[in-house]
């Protein structure tokens, strides 16, 4: 389904990403891990067309979609969460969720200040029964009417995969959802992500630095050090991997606990 | 037949008038720099260097270099309180900021207008007579000025890099959130900063006032030049802004002695839009 | 050092005269520059119809259809912007209901408020130079000060026969008033057997003028016109010049501001300047008129408030003689017929004719002075139809 | 809608009485001036809610206004066309230059579009054959569709207010709608809006084209009343007033324009004895209202500044 193909990405001089290749299946959730500073953002920013490679081909759907403008990108199915969870602060959760199907709403915005007629208010309708679907899903009702920047940070993070998944997505990728979460916390959401991957019959690429949420969850692991894959496998494979253990207890702190 | 003589007496107020533009492109890019913010209030404060020069030589008879003096400390004591009483409270915002020195701008030409009225009032000459070299006219106030300026630029570069506070302001200036990091206590320089800024800006003013005349809207001119010397320049790098203010001012000087000089003008906007356009980050500012 | 009284005090001044015993009130309007450039020429219009309404008014009124009439002056400040002129008239005509207009000061604010006035039969005295202004198809419109038109060509011819001047250069604004203007000028320096040679237009703001300056010596020009520039401009031009070592002629045809020049280019610099002037400091009423200028006013009395004077006092000498307040048609049939109006500037009658075809352009007497230590010293004395003699 | 319907329509109401209650000629020439202002000020509206400010607003009122001047006056073409041409050529030059500069970062897009506004203002100054130089042009044809002509100060009343007040609220309706909501999302959180299918840089540049048309509608009706135009009426001092009058206002509500305008135009006329009082007043209420409630007005503006900050994270992140 997604398919990373010899990406590099250098910063004058400093090569954050050097001949990286990678590829999901659909229905897999695959975790992407690695120290500190190996490189995993930038890929992520790369695949999700925030930041262009120096070298390369991104493909989704055997489609070249390197280069593409992230608003191209998501109408082809492909979604992304953000670390900070960055949600439209003054809205309601509703609001923010329903904002996600706007790419479906497209209509002439002069025509538009009629009222919702024809084959557009059918579509208006499916778009509310998917945010109504979503709040259910993930158990959003009650903060229906709260505004976004009065959600605890928890709530916020779900609010932020909402959003995500109003896009109606094929394959979600998810930039290190455990940031700021406690290891309960962590599970939880570990336990979130399989409940929508199952409900939307979704593929999850997540990009991570806490270890434990990624072998709960994943399929598969790809482990990043320096700007290169040093590792691909299973979690059992990967974890235990000798090359794996050094880089992470000599490149940065092995975050193992829970 | 323009002999060289007129060439060489275009270059050197060329390189005159370059050299305010300079000082006031080095204040907007200290108060860019740190505050992220275009301050449209640049050219009041420009005005009310030129006012302070027009009391203390035509009221008080004072000599022209104390007044110059007094005239950039007061500007930047006052340029302090500004920040701390207005501008400190819109540190996160930069809209805000900047359409409060629209404001604060109208503020001080209002009151300009009210003291002094709208007609130009004349400075006393600081320096009669002219300079000749080699047949070049050159009128021996500009040269002071020009001189003066020059001295304030050399002042300005040992201060920003021989002196603690200044390369600390300069950090900041360059890149606040790397300054916050190194462990700059960046909110000590918001009002110091701003304080600079405007100080130079009124020194310009101050500079330029016993040359031209002084009237409440003298210094919209000379801040639109130093907005294009900053873009020119890339906004946030003094060595571009230096650059830019001398091609733009011998650039100005040339044109206005050879071609139809409103046309020069017309261009010069053009060249900016296009540049801005093709390279935002301009000659040598850096791509943040 | 004068500070300008704000603005305030001066329109209030205006307002003052409430408490007379008349009847009626004639409202009369001005509109004129009083802020911004050309200020001291707006001031010259608003002073000389406010003490020609003080005189009438002290006097116990206009007696018009055997009412008394007291005379209310209101003043607009069109900051010699067409814009705000335009605004200005739209207030004067619609909601003060005025009939008698007097400015403004700038051709572009006349050439766009003409219209307005024509439209409603309001009659505008303006000071505007450009010969846009007159016209047969525009009968409520006069000019109440002589132009470049009439006055360039004698003035030049005796000054180029007196001071044998070859070459010479010119600065212009870059609006209405300078493009006419320059072509006035240039007509009057040919016929006189000289040769313009820069012909230098900037615009309205600008300060720095030695970029213009070099390429004009480079030129080796012995004199510089400076013609109706604003006094600020010409003032500086005239500093700039002599810093850069310029020795040769300064002559100003046009536009009567000698004391802002002085004061911007400072004494010694306009040393020798020669001007056109509207005062003979000699004439009688024209040193009766200053001595009551300088009674009601702070500022230095501009060389073009006489002939405003002048104009008011004809408008409300044609109302008396029309014998109606409203029916403009009548007093301006009475006002083109007044010959020889003894004035604050001597003699006045109308011209006009042959150059615009209509005979409301104003002919009063104007001189040649020097300015000699910061005074004008008269050098010759011209009226439009003799020419002008050695004075 | 944060602010509900009733507050400014009250506020409409009250200054609606006022002015016409008065019912002296003057002050319809105020509500007129202030109507005009409403559509100048809604177009830079429409641009700012999308998290861009733009100094550039008087030119494309100008280029419109001298388009349609100069159609009217040299050729005599009939109004409604000349208006068209003039809405046209300002949309087309929108668009040229928005395109090029949508993808500018916040501090550059403002100061590109200052440098567009003076570079205007010059090019008008230059060319006095076709446009009148300094002194502009006069004698503007009234305002004329097919027969019927609109002089005068009552019929004036009647259009330009119906027409601020029906802009006003279409602008309130479309925020209402899907497609106003893509405007929202792109001010509120750029980055979140791009990467949920609203391309910003279309959205941006779509708000730049059809606020410059509206402004520049707003620059006809100002030059068909006044039947007078000069480079000078388009200066830096009108995107000043336009930008003080919709922070002012209010950025947050379509109702801002309308109500920024309502009591900021007649300040200049009420003043009119002494002008720098006016300038006095302008400079300490916006600061005042920047100073007391920089989030609740100008909280629309955070797009901007978070597009600038964005680009700071992208940086620290890569």
């Amino acid at each position: 389904m997604l398919e990373i193909v010899n990406i590099s990405k250098n910063f004058g001089g400093l090569a954050a990403l050097s001949d990286i290749s990678l590829s999901v299946a659909k229905g897999e959730t695959v975790g992407i891990i690695g120290p500190n500073g190996a490189g995993k953002t930038t890929a992520f920013n790369i695949v999700t067309g925030t930041l262009p490679p120096s070298a390369g081909k991104v493909f989704f759907n055997k489609k070249d979609i390197t280069g593409l403008k992230p608003s191209r990108i998501v109408k082809l199915g492909l979604a992304r969460t953000f670390q900070n969870a960055s949600l439209y602060p003054d809205c309601s959760v509703h609001e923010n969720i329903f904002r996600g199907t706007l790419w479906k709403l497209k209509r002439n915005m002069f025509l538009n200040l009629m009222p919702p007629a024809g084959e557009y208010s059918s579509r208006l309708d499916s778009a509310h029964q998917l945010v109504a679907d979503i709040m259910e899903t993930l158990e959003l009702e009650s903060y229906r009417d709260v505004l976004a920047n009065e959600l605890p940070y928890g709530i916020q993070k779900k609010v932020g995969v909402a959003i995500g998944l109003a896009t109606s997505p094929e394959i979600l990728l998810m930039d290190e959802p455990a940031a700021g979460l406690n290891s309960k916390e962590s599970r939880e959401f570990g336990r979130l992500i399989n409940r929508i991957k199952a409900h939307y019959g979704l593929t999850v690429l997540l990009v991570e630095h806490h270890i434990a949420l990624v072998r709960e969850i994943s399929s598969k692991i790809i482990v990043i050090s320096q700007g290169k894959v040093i590792a691909t496998g299973t979690p059992e494979q990967v974890l235990n991997d000798a090359r794996v253990i050094e880089s992470y207890l000599g490149g940065g702190g092995w975050h193992a606990e829970g | 037949m323009f002999s060289e003589t007129i060439v060489i007496q275009a270059i050197v107020n060329g390189i005159v008038i370059g050299s305010l533009y300079l000082l006031m492109a080095i204040g907007f890019t200290v108060v860019f720099g740190l505050m992220r913010i275009v301050n449209f209030s640049h050219a009041e404060f420009y005005m009310l260097g030129a006012f302070i020069c027009f009391v203390g030589i035509a009221y008080f008879r004072l000599p022209f270099i104390l007044v110059v003096l007094a005239t950039f400390l007061i500007a930047l004591a006052f340029g302090s309180l500004v920040e701390l009483s207005i501008l400190k409270r819109m540190r996160g915002d930069e809209l805000s900021g900047m359409i409060a020195t629209i404001g604060i701008g109208m503020i001080l030409q209002s009151v300009a207008l009210i003291i002094f009225g709208p007609d130009p009032l004349a400075v006393p000459s600081i320096a009669k007579g002219i300079i000749r070299i080699g047949g070049a006219v050159l009128p021996k106030a500009r040269i002071y000025a020009g001189v003066f300026s020059i001295g304030v630029l050399v002042t300005m570069y040992f201060f920003f890099h021989h002196t603690r506070h200044g390369r600390a302001l300069r950090a900041v200036v360059q890149d606040r959130e790397a300054a916050q990091i190194q462990g700059i206590n960046v909110s000590v320089y918001y009002p110091i900063g701003f304080g600079l800024g405007v100080g130079l800006a009124s020194l310009a003013g101050a500079l330029m006032a016993p040359i031209f005349s002084v009237y409440p809207t003298v210094g919209f001119g000379p801040m639109v030049k130093s907005f294009i010397v900053v873009i020119v320049g890339g906004l946030g790098s003094i060595p571009g802004a230096a650059i830019a203010a001398m091609i733009l001012g011998i650039s100005e000087s040339l044109s206005g002695t050879f071609l139809k000089s409103s046309y020069a003008e017309m261009f010069l906007f053009l060249f900016v839009i296009g540049l801005l356009v093709l390279r935002p980050q301009g000659l040598l500012g850096e791509k943040s | 050092m004068n500070f300008k009284k704000t603005i305030v005090a001066l329109s209030l001044l205006g307002l003052g005269s409430l408490a007379y015993a008349a009847d009626e009130t004639l409202d009369v309007g001005v509109i004129a520059t009083i802020s911004g450039a050309g200020a001291g020429w707006g001031q010259a219009i608003q002073h000389g119809v406010e003490l020609a309404a003080k005189e009438v008014n002290e006097a116990g009124g206009l007696e018009v259809d055997g009412k008394k009439y007291k005379i209310n002056v209101i003043t607009y400040d069109d900051k010699y912007q067409a814009g705000e002129a335009v605004t200005a008239v739209n207030r004067l005509v619609h909601q003060d209901k005025v009939k008698f207009i007097i400015g403004p000061v700038g051709s572009a604010a006349a050439v766009a408020i003409k219209p307005v006035t024509e439209k409603n039969e309001v009659i505008m005295s303006t000071m505007a130079f450009s010969e846009k202004i007159l016209n047969e198809n525009s009968p409520f419109t006069f000019r109440a000060n002589v132009t470049t038109v009439e006055f360039a060509q004698p003035q030049i011819d005796w000054i180029v026969k007196k001071y044998g001047i070859k070459k010479i250069g010119s600065f212009f604004p870059n609006d209405e008033t300078g493009l006419q203007v320059s072509k006035d000028v240039e007509k009057a320096y040919g016929n006189a057997g000289v040769e313009l040679v820069g012909k230098e237009f900037y615009e309205r703001d600008r300060v720095d003028f030695v970029p213009m300056l070099t390429r004009l010596m480079g030129l080796d020009v012995d004199a510089i016109e400076l013609n109706i520039n604003a006094p600020s401009s010409a003032g500086l031009i005239v500093k700039q010049a002599r810093d850069l070592g310029f020795e040769g002629l300064f002559i100003r045809t046009g536009g009567p501001s000698t004391q802002e020049i002085v004061n911007v280019a400072g004494e010694d610099a306009s040393e020798g300047i020669l001007v056109h002037t509207l005062i003979d400091p000699d004439l009688a009423t024209t040193q009766a008129y200053m001595q009551k200028h300088k009674e009601n006013y702070t500022q230095a009395m501009n060389g073009f408030s006489p002939s405003f004077y002048d104009t008011a006092r004809m408008i409300f000498e044609a109302i008396k003689q029309a014998n109606t307040v409203d029916d403009t048609k009548a007093v301006v049939a009475k006002l083109e017929n007044i010959k020889d109006f003894d004035g604050a500037a001597g003699k006045i009658s109308w011209t006009g004719q042959d150059t615009y075809g209509i005979n409301h352009q104003i002919s009063t007497p104007f001189y040649v002075a020097e300015v000699v230590d910061g005074q004008e010293v008269i050098r010759a004395r011209c009226t439009v139809e003799t020419g002008c003699q050695d004075g | 809608m944060k602010k509900n319907m009733v507050i400014p329509a009250a506020l409409v109401l009250v200054a609606l009485v006022y002015y016409v209650s008065a019912g002296n000629v003057f002050y319809a020439h105020m509500l007129i001036m202030a109507a005009i202002n409403t559509v100048l000020v809604s177009g830079l509206s429409l641009v700012a809610r999308t998290g861009r400010l733009s100094f550039g607003h008087s030119a494309f009122a100008a280029i419109s206004a001298y388009v349609c001047a100069i159609l009217t006056t040299q050729y005599g073409v009939s109004w409604v066309l000349a208006a068209l041409c003039g809405l046209a050529a300002t949309t087309v030059v929108a668009y040229l230059l928005g395109s090029v500069i949508v993808k500018l970062r916040g501090v550059y897009f403002v100061l590109v579009t200052f440098a567009f506004a003076e570079f205007t203002r010059l090019a008008l100054l230059e060319f006095p054959e076709t446009t009148g130089g300094a002194s502009g042009l006069a004698e503007i044809p009234p305002l004329g569709i097919g027969g019927f002509v609109i002089e005068g100060v009552d019929r004036w009343l009647v259009f330009s207010v119906l027409f601020c007040i029906v802009l006003t609220l279409l602008m309130s309706r479309f925020f209402k709608t899907t497609s106003g909501k893509e405007y929202l999302s792109v001010n509120d959180n750029p980055d979140l809006a791009e990467s949920s299918g609203i391309s910003v840089s279309s959205v941006q540049l779509a708000s730049f084209v059809i606020g410059g048309a509206i402004t520049g509608f707003g620059g006809i009706l100002m030059s068909s009343y006044i039947e007078f135009v000069s480079p000078e009426s388009f200066n830096l001092h009108l995107s000043i007033t336009l930008v003080t009058m919709l922070v002012i206002g209010g950025v947050n509500s379509s109702w801002g324009p309308l109500i920024g305008a309502l009591f900021l135009t007649p300040l200049p006329e009420i003043l009119r004895g002494a002008q720098e009082y006016q300038h006095l007043f302008y400079g300490i209420v916006l600061v005042l209202i920047l100073m007391i409630r920089p989030q609740g007005l100008v909280s629309i503006f955070s797009g901007l500044s978070s597009s600038v900050g964005a680009l700071k994270k992208e940086k620290k992140s890569a």
